[in-house]
């Protein structure tokens, strides 16, 4: 095999969540009244960016063979924080965003501190941690409200040089300085080598532990970042239970569009904004297609069955009924 | 966009304004027929169900029908930046007017300024927008909450234990309702112990909810419940609790009991707004793009019914479902939706 | 690398027979219920009558039934997020059905278990023959059943009061002062614990949790067990679903959506591996219990629900991180 | 070797009155050992003897529950596998230490990956793996390959890469080679006489002992975790190390072969024409009642596929099978386990494919033979338990209890209870995937006896092994596999060690068959 057919396997995952995701936007363009103007891709790449985010922060979990069922809820509580702290003139403002991402980081510590040193299982440690997290954030915001600096949450959710959406420039800043460095990281590296196996890394002297709770403590920091969005986004912050666990649910897919292996040491966060992207799509058809309303949810959730049935089309390839045990 | 003149309204008595100081709008007239769009956000509730089951069948009706070019629904769940992404892709689609039940109130802030440069007419209802940039068709929750407590007051005037029982937390709604209640009953000055417990206006939670309340409490002398009331009726009736008065929503299954067990003690205040306040919303924003005058903030009536004054085949259905939403009726506004017409709507479609 | 330490094992040589065999994380969540009813009886000695107990058990019975389902796809290493809307398509099926001329009272409640089944049979077909990861077809599942419901209800007139029948199931007495629902779980809980133990499906579902390609090289058509698990878990939702159905009187929309998370949370509590392969079903027995204790309490004593957010999820962790611990990697 | 005369004095690195237990397990028990620079030093010692626990003490893996460990003369403790590795101890592991998911690159240099500006330069890496690959002599990996791509063999070289790429200063290679095949062995043991010339200290175990004639310095022999004597090599013949290390007398391996001449039996088992893509062509093969057919051939010629094919694993395989006769389409194990012969598979790798080692050894022992001891789906416990028992005897399974996890016994013992598993269902047709890789010479001794009774008792065995010793102790018939496709058929006392390499190497008459095919 040549370098570039090698090349094509590690990023196969990626690439198929890019073609799932070019194919479904080609087709809401396409019925788009307004077609591609400046206007309808800043409002998909606003809408898509958030979720990015919170779909990177699950991909940094689910690389180390864990999940973050707690994502959601750190989203929302950062959302709820950035409500009252990201306001006033620039220096403040600023503070409250670096305040906010720690904040963020500081929940995916404790997950990962749970997961690795209190050795629970992933889903029900962050279960839990969701719920307290969740709770923090309704002592934050019994109701909707609050603010946010609205020149800075206008620039990030406007547009560059009149076409480009910054949000989709910020989400590129994020991979560039926190995804790409963590995967060619020691840390990173780690991580990886943890979720694919663990005895294999630990009997290799990998720093299975230091890997997995950087994951962690990423996933915190990307999904804080996805919550200062909703709140640049929203000017507000709002304790929703039910938006928490929708993002929570929907960035499992988001990854799974996106090539990245549940099980665990494969795929990449580049691959899980493709999903999410494509997982918000299938929202937006909705829009363009002239569905009875009370059609519309179901359409939905058969667009999402036909969407993560696609990877199985790779069975009818496999030979050795022994490869459908992974 | 909208010119700020002053009162009264094209059709005063459907479009009354919110308080004295509202102020009120005229938008440049333009030709129909209208391409309008309805920006809701959950779906899967009865509630929800029944609103867009209203919206079609008004906007079907044919004086309307004839003044539509295009009616659209679309439902985005409870994702607030999924909701204004609808809003943005609405205006960006050149629809006239939108209508939208709104996620949370306060979170519009950009789409609303957007509308307006757009010159698109935003009207919000139910849950409705914090701003004096879009129409609000408004229901006064706060007030929903006086109206129950003094109903309680009135039946203990000597104060007493109170079951309340809350909705979802963290939403306005709640707030607005719970703050409402609190607030006349301190007024009284009458000693008042109130029992919180969360419902999420559901029928089963509020059902486990008051039953685990009656198990530990055993008994109130009044309860209050915001939504899940057939449920807490339910869970009196299970527990042998006696009746005591109550102040609730509108479900059709309360209505049922309260009917049913008045003569027991199960003094009812039934209130609220059902889904159909959409068609006043349908209506408001019509009117708007016809250039007549509307007032920024619309006050919904309540369709209100106490005790004893629930009349089977008007109030409430026996043979509709509990889950049924009553009080779909705004004659100021010449809209009356009975359950058939809204429930049994696509019946023949079977 | 699984290490039992020594003075774990002296202080289990110690106790009776039948404790030494019993798992230590059943046992420890057994006592976590005691524990917390006696904290609660601090604040009121209410918490101990009889009636209060009971009536914890027979909402207990609701979880616990859906709990029983989400344990067996736990234990293959799967998960179940199908709960919330397979349940309520088994209610409001079965109420549907009871309105159904006059077969309908007798077919409602197999109805309603049919429908469940049939989503179970999706979940089942998507994870074993299509491959899919359970998390994420169990997900879409859940979407279309909601969609599914959707359409219902705003097309066709839904009837959704309970038939006498399912109330009866739910809340009648066939032994003064004893609820059915109570009956119900008792007997569920009997044939899971049958299953578990004494057939070679429960054996399979153990074998696949702990590996499947050897479950499968020995001759075990795996493929058909884990879609026959998951089809017994979309049947006990909707079950579920029906029995709070005929608690609450009626069907309705989102009714299940409170019993996801617990489900999987008691399965988790009471010991079983949510990698698969390992747990017994008492423990589930005891998780149920357990939460829907600490839900009750927390509401009653009228804690906001921001503090009872927080302290249900710290009871979970401390709880956890008591038994729930994996072995230490040395 | 003059600085390994010095250092002979005071060895590099000794161990002392170590011990370890798990649970009730003793695994190890006051042992001791010296390592000395320069020397190979052979660790031998049945299944369960303690020696991949010893070594996993020494290079961080388990921490022993008492004794001390000196390197250079002074006190060490590692608290992790990275610490034993920054003192210079590489170990390749029984179990596969590779990371599946990541590249050959990226595994060998996974411990210490060379890094610029805090990242990993990954040029360097290759860099990196690509010498070690080279001094392994496995060249034909690329390093850009993920591990889990390569087939068992290629991943033994990779280990054995990764160990090398971190500059040891011992090397532990704990049966580094049972899945290796003679030309990789012969490799392997250059470089490892190599880095012995160079200075290196290297700890050595393997099963076969003409391997470790071949290598060792020293040996020192282990038995139930105690050592049990330690000697130079050569100054003990075979047949006394073996006994040393089972305790008891050790003689004729093999059971003596029937005659063969009278077979006239008809097959049980026929393949025609047997083909699978480009990993099986056109094989044909029959195996007869009370046979026993060895697969021959270097390790991936198709072996496995040609097993898992029989046995209903592989998908669009062509040709035909006939089962006494009657040609049978099997589409799963479960349709081969069913089928009239009860045929069954002895799998490859007992801890993913053989065992579920959490559950207990009663359940795995009646796992594949549920159906024999339920009625209805319902389990006759009484008859489950006497089925069981008589397994346990029969193959005189060594374990603390029933009830305990199977992952508690020692390898041996878990490849007996795999094997057991499908005795239970009495089959009549064996296939065995190389079953005694990693399994101590008292108990292979048993297994042959096992497949020999089992033949004579009119099963047809199909045999693959990558020891040659094994297929020709054992086999009545070898049939010898290059590319796919049988190139020779060996029988009685053809079966020779040099004719089993001539034509694994398909160096005589490989073209018998012809190439236009
Ligand atoms: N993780 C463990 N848990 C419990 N017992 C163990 C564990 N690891 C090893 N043992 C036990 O310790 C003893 C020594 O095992 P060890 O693996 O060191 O043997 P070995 O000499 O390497 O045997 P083999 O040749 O089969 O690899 C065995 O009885 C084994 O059952
Ligand atoms: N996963 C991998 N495993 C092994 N080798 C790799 C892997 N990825 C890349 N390489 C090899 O390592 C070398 C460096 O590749 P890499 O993609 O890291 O280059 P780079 O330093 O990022 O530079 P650039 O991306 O500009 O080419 C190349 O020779 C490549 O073939
Ligand atoms: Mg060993
Ligand atoms: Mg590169």
């Amino acid at each position: 095999m040549s370098e570039w057919r090698y090349w094509l396997n590690e990023q196969r995952g990626t690439l198929m969540g890019l073609a799932i995701f070019l194919l479904m936007f080609a087709v809401y363009i396409a019925n788009h009244p307004a077609g591609l103007t400046a206007n309808v891709a800043q409002t998909a790449a606003n809408k898509g960016v958030l979720f990015a985010f919170v779909a990177m922060a699950q991909t940094l979990v689910v690389i180390t063979a864990g999940i973050d069922l707690s994502v959601g809820m750190i989203f929302i509580l950062t959302n709820c924080l950035a409500s009252w702290i990201v306001v006033g003139e620039p220096l403040p403002t600023a503070l409250g965003v670096v305040a906010v991402l720690a904040a963020g980081m500081v929940c995916g510590a404790i997950n990962g501190l749970l997961v690795i040193y209190g050795r629970l299982q992933p889903i029900v440690a962050t279960i839990a941690t969701g719920a307290v997290y969740f709770g923090l954030a309704l002592l934050l915001r019994p109701f909707p409200g609050g603010s946010v600096n609205e020149d800075l949450a206008d620039a990030l959710t406007g547009r560059l040089f009149g076409v480009i959406p910054s949000s989709l420039v910020a989400l590129a800043a994020a991979v560039v300085l926190v995804w790409l460095p963590f995967r060619r990281s020691r840390l990173g590296r780690a991580a990886y080598a943890a979720g694919s196996s663990e005895q294999a890394a630990f009997m290799s002297g990998v720093p299975i532990r230091r890997g997995k709770f950087a994951a962690y403590t990423l996933a915190g920091l990307l999904a804080a970042m996805g919550g200062l969005f909703l709140t640049f986004f929203t000017y507000t912050g709002e304790a929703a239970y039910a938006s928490g666990s929708g993002y929570t649910l929907w960035s499992i897919a988001a990854v799974v569009l996106g090539g990245v292996s549940l099980y665990g040491g494969r795929g990449s966060a580049v691959g899980a904004i493709f999903g999410a992207f494509a997982a918000r799509t299938t929202g937006d058809m909705l829009f363009v297609f002239d569905v009875d309303p009370l059609w519309q949810p179901l359409l939905q959730g058969v667009v999402l069955m036909i969407a993560v049935s696609i990877g199985s089309l790779a069975l009818l390839r496999v030979r050795n009924r022994l490869d459908w045990f992974q | 966009e909208p010119e700020i003149v002053s009162g009264p309204a094209a059709e005063p008595e459907c479009f009354a304004p919110w308080a004295a100081e509202t102020k009120f709008f005229k938008f440049p007239k333009k030709d129909g027929p209208y391409r309008i769009a309805l920006a809701n956000g959950f779906i899967a509730n009865t509630w929800r169900i029944q609103m867009i089951q209203t919206a079609k069948a008004y906007a079907a009706q044919p004086d309307v029908a004839a003044k539509l070019k295009e009616f659209k629904v679309v439902s985005t769940g409870e994702d607030v930046p999924a909701q204004i992404s609808a809003i943005n892709n609405f205006i960006d689609s050149g629809y006239d007017a939108i209508v939208v039940n709104a996620q949370n109130p306060t979170a519009f802030g950009p789409v609303i300024k957007r509308a307006k440069e757009a010159g698109v007419v935003l009207v919000a209802f139910d849950n409705i927008l914090d701003t004096e940039d879009a129409i609000n068709v408004n229901v006064d929750q706060k007030g929903l909450g006086v109206l129950w407590a003094n109903w309680l007051a009135k039946h203990l005037p000597e104060g007493g234990k109170i079951l309340e029982v809350r909705g979802v937390a963290g939403t306005s709604v709640d707030t607005d309702r719970h703050n409402g209640i609190h607030e006349t009953f301190a007024a009284t000055g009458k000693k008042w112990d109130v029992v919180e417990v969360i419902g999420k206006w559901d029928d089963p939670t509020a059902q486990k909810a008051t039953a685990d309340a009656i198990a530990v409490h055993k008994t109130f002398d009044g309860i209050t419940a915001q939504g899940g009331d057939t449920g807490v009726v339910q869970a009196m009736i299970d527990a042998g609790h006696p009746f005591v008065p109550f102040g609730g929503e509108t479900e059709n299954g309360f209505r049922k009991f309260c009917a049913k067990h008045a003569s027991e003690g199960l003094k009812c205040s039934s209130a609220g707004t059902g889904p159909a306040q959409v068609a006043v919303a349908i209506k408001t924003a019509i009117a708007a793009l016809e250039g007549q005058v509307v007032p920024q903030s619309i006050k919904l009536p309540l369709a209100i019914v106490e005790d004893p004054n629930f009349k089977e085949g008007q109030d409430y259905y026996p043979d509709q479902s509990d889950n049924f939403f009553v009080g779909n009726a705004f004659p100021t506004c010449g809209i009356n939706f009975t359950a058939q017409e809204i429930m049994g709507q696509s019946k023949e479609n079977q | 690398m699984s290490e039992t330490s020594d003075n774990r094992v002296s202080i289990r040589a110690r106790l009776p027979a039948f404790l030494r065999r019993a798992d230590p994380a059943v046992l420890t969540a057994f006592g976590c219920i005691l524990l917390l009813l006696f904290l609660s009886s601090l604040y009121s000695s209410n918490f101990l009558s009889l009636n209060y107990l009971l009536q914890q058990l027979k909402v207990a019975s609701f979880l616990g039934v859906v709990a029983a389902g989400v344990m067996v796809v736990i234990l293959l290493g799967h998960i179940d997020l199908s709960v919330p809307w397979v349940m309520t398509t088994g209610a409001m099926m079965a109420c549907a059905a009871a309105s159904f001329g006059s077969v309908g009272p007798v077919i409602a409640i197999p109805f309603g278990i049919l429908c469940g089944t049939a989503f179970g049979l999706l979940n089942g077909f998507g994870v074993a023959y299509l491959r899919i990861p359970s998390m994420i077809v169990t997900l879409a599942t859940n979407v279309v059943a909601q969609g599914l419901m959707v359409v219902y209800t705003g097309g066709f007139s839904p009837q959704d009061s309970a038939p006498p029948a399912v109330r009866w199931l739910a809340t009648g007495f066939v032994i003064p002062g004893l609820p059915n629902a109570i009956l119900v779980w008792v007997a569920i809980s009997a044939m899971m614990v049958f299953l578990f133990t004494r057939t070679s499906f429960g054996r399979a579902v153990y074998g696949i949790g702990n590996s499947e390609r050897a479950a499968y090289l020995s001759g075990i058509d795996t493929r058909r067990v884990v879609m026959i698990a998951f089809a017994i878990s979309g049947a006990l939702s909707a079950f579920g679903g029906v029995l709070l159905a005929g608690y609450s009187s009626k069907a309705a929309q989102a009714m299940g959506d409170a019993y996801l998370l617990p489900a999987i949370a008691a399965v988790v509590l009471g010991g079983t591996s949510i990698l698969g392969g390992r747990g017994s079903y008492l423990g589930t027995v005891a998780g149920v219990i357990l939460i829907t204790l600490l839900q009750s309490i927390l509401s009653v004593m009228q804690m906001p629900e921001a503090g009872r957010q927080i302290v249900y999820g710290i009871v979970i962790i401390v709880m956890l991180l008591l038994y729930g611990r994996a072995p230490p990697n040395r | 070797m003059t600085t390994a005369e010095i250092q002979a004095t005071s060895p590099l690195f000794r161990m002392e009155g170590v011990s370890k237990r798990y649970g009730g397990v003793r695994a190890l028990e006051n042992a001791k050992l010296d390592v000395e620079a320069g020397h190979i030093h052979a660790i031998l010692g049945e299944n369960g003897a303690g020696k991949s626990t010893l070594i996993k003490i020494m290079a961080g893996v388990v921490a022993a529950d008492e004794g001390r460990m000196l390197l250079d003369g002074h006190d060490i403790t590692f608290r992790s596998p990275a610490a034993a590795s920054a003192a210079g101890i590489a170990c390749v592991f029984q179990e596969l230490s590779l990371i599946p998911d990541l590249s050959v690159a990226d595994n060998i240099a996974i411990a210490n990956p060379p890094r610029r500006f805090g990242l990993i330069d990954r040029r360097a890496q290759r860099a990196i793996a690509e010498e070690a690959l080279a001094r392994a002599g496995a060249e034909d990996i690329h390093p850009r390959a993920a591990v889990k791509d390569l087939p068992l063999s290629r991943r033994q070289m990779v280990e054995i890469a990764k160990a090398l790429a971190s500059k040891p200063r011992i090397l532990i290679l704990d049966e580094a080679t049972s899945a290796l095949t003679a030309g990789d062995v012969a490799k392997v043991f250059a470089v490892l006489k190599r880095l012995r010339s160079e200075g290196l200290a290297l700890l050595y175990i393997s099963h076969r002992m003409h391997e470790i004639a071949e290598l060792a310095d020293t040996c020192t022999v282990f038995r139930n975790g105690r050592n049990v004597a330690s000697f130079r090599a050569g100054t003990r013949s075979n047949s006394e190390v073996v006994e040393m290390m089972i305790g008891r007398e050790y003689s004729n391996v093999f059971p003596p072969k029937p005659q063969r001449a009278a077979i006239a039996k008809p097959p049980r088992i026929e393949c025609r024409n047997l083909g699978w893509g480009d990993r099986l062509r056109d094989v044909s093969l029959s195996v007869a009642e009370g046979e026993v057919v060895g697969l021959g051939g270097l390790d991936g010629q198709g072996q496995r596929d040609l097993l898992l094919a029989l046995f209903g694993v592989l998908r669009g395989t062509t040709g035909s099978v006939l089962i006494d006769g009657a040609p049978m389409t099997i589409a799963s194990p479960a349709a081969a386990r069913a089928s009239r012969s009860a045929m069954a598979l002895i799998p490859e790798d007992r801890k993913t494919e053989g065992l579920m080692l959490p559950m207990t050894v009663r359940e795995n022992l009646s796992f594949a033979a549920l159906d024999h001891v339920a009625r209805g789906g319902i389990i006759d416990r009484a008859a489950e338990e006497q089925l069981i028992d008589e397994m346990v005897q029969l193959l005189a399974i060594k374990t603390a209890g029933l009830d305990i996890p199977v992952g508690a016994l020692s390898g041996g013992n878990q490849q007996k209870v795999v094997i057991a598993k499908w005795l239970m269902r009495k089959p009549r047709i064996v296939l065995l995937n190389d079953p005694t890789r990693g399994i101590d010479v008292g108990t292979k001794q048993e297994m042959y006896q096992l497949l020999r009774r089992l033949a004579d008792a009119g099963a047809a065995i199909l045999f693959y092994s990558t020891d040659y010793d094994e297929l020709i102790g054992c086999c009545d018939r070898v049939l010898v596999l290059y590319d796919g496709r049988i190139v020779r058929e060996l029988e009685g006392r053809d079966i020779t060690e040099h004719a089993l390499i001539a034509s694994a190497l398909n160096v005589d008459g490989g073209d018998r068959e012809g190439t236009a095919a």
